[in-house]
């Protein structure tokens, strides 16, 4: 299955890139399924993991929740707005 | 882009419209505006990003919020996108009450909601051409975190 | 008439433009406004009278103690005089400052001031045609009066 | 000489009229004397004495203070701005 993964704010630096699409075999990968395979692609996620939060297309998820195909997840780092 | 983010420049006019009310007597407004400086550090510009659908969602949960803890009659909140100069308002707070002193607190809950919860992350462009994003605050708690 | 008492409809966008300022992050502006209802009464409108001379004087004094008190970088008081009708703005402040917990609490004692010192008098004009001066917060002490 | 006696607020319609000009025989007229002969004129202004303060002409006086001819003086009762 497709997933589409947009990194947000300074997250985009560390990994290089604003958003890219993955593909995975089968199904049942969750969010801490698919949160470890970035890990491997991107070293520099990993120092950041405990202060991202994920949303699955327009929601907050928790780690256990299961993607579907093309899903769109979003990596989430500490906010600064206003 | 919808009613609570947008991409273009804010503008008050509208939401003191919408916002209209006889039954009060105060209103408050509140704009952020990119100042020039960040820990002494000389800014040029400001880059606002969001993650627009959460965002909507959280900023219309904080306009009812702030309905419902300080008894004020109206709030709107808008937050812009993209990259704004320096003086340019980022966000702007509509809150109308029936007195001020229930208005200023209901403002100012609103803007410190907005900063703690919605999914809005800035990069500051300083005078040197180099940019950063800020730090900010998690949106997650550390026991969501992967073990 | 003058910088701080107007006799037309209040307007932001010129005081907006005077203070102006790329050294602030936080502008906070409050508009008192005509309400409904005073007391539990049906009001229908509001006349503001001013000792004009006095009142610019006292709005030129809270100006220059709400910089120096909260360390914002801008603060302009303008309060309508005539008659208003619902929902009409009577007195507006705009701060300016570096950061927002100053701003607010700045525009708040500039709004408190000026309803305690400024010779200024409001009459309530209610539904069913009575008016009332409101009681309001006297300008001088108990010895300064006549023995 | 000659003083002109503003009455602002709610004191114009206690004493029935927003101002007045006042002559009184010779100098030295105190702010306290010009308040007694209106007290005297206006019954209804004896009540709202202990709250209300004096200008003359722009400026908030004491009631020692002496008026000269052609002085503008205010009665400014208890303020209800904004």
């Amino acid at each position: 299955m497709k997933i589409q993964v947009i990194f947000y704010g300074g997250l985009k630096q560390d990994v290089g890139t604003k958003q890219q699409t993955f593909e995975f075999p089968g199904d049942g990968l969750t969010v801490g399924g698919l949160v470890e395979a970035l890990k491997a692609q991107y070293p520099a996620l990993a120092v950041r993991l405990d202060t991202i939060a994920y949303a699955v297309n327009d929601e907050i998820v928790e780690l256990n929740t299961v993607l579907r195909d093309g899903d769109q997840a979003g990596l989430l780092p500490p906010v600064s707005g206003g | 882009m919808g009613r609570w983010i947008v991409d273009s420049p804010l503008e008050l006019e509208p939401l003191l419209r919408e916002t209209e009310d006889p039954g009060s007597g105060a209103l408050v407004i509140f704009y952020g505006t990119v100042r020039n400086e960040n820990e002494g550090r000389p800014v040029q510009a400001m880059t606002y990003e969001a993650h627009v659908a959460l965002a909507e969602k959280t900023l219309n949960e904080i306009e009812a919020e702030t309905l419902e803890k300080f008894g004020v009659r109206r709030c709107r909140i808008q937050h812009r996108i993209g990259t704004l100069q320096l003086g340019e308002p980022s966000v702007l707070i509509v809150v109308r009450g029936g007195h001020r002193t229930e208005a200023y607190a209901a403002s100012r809950y609103a803007i410190d909601e907005v900063k703690q919860r919605a999914a809005i992350w800035k990069e500051e462009h300083y005078a040197d051409g180099d940019s950063r994003y800020l730090d900010g605050v998690p949106l997650t708690r550390k026991d969501e975190t992967p073990a």
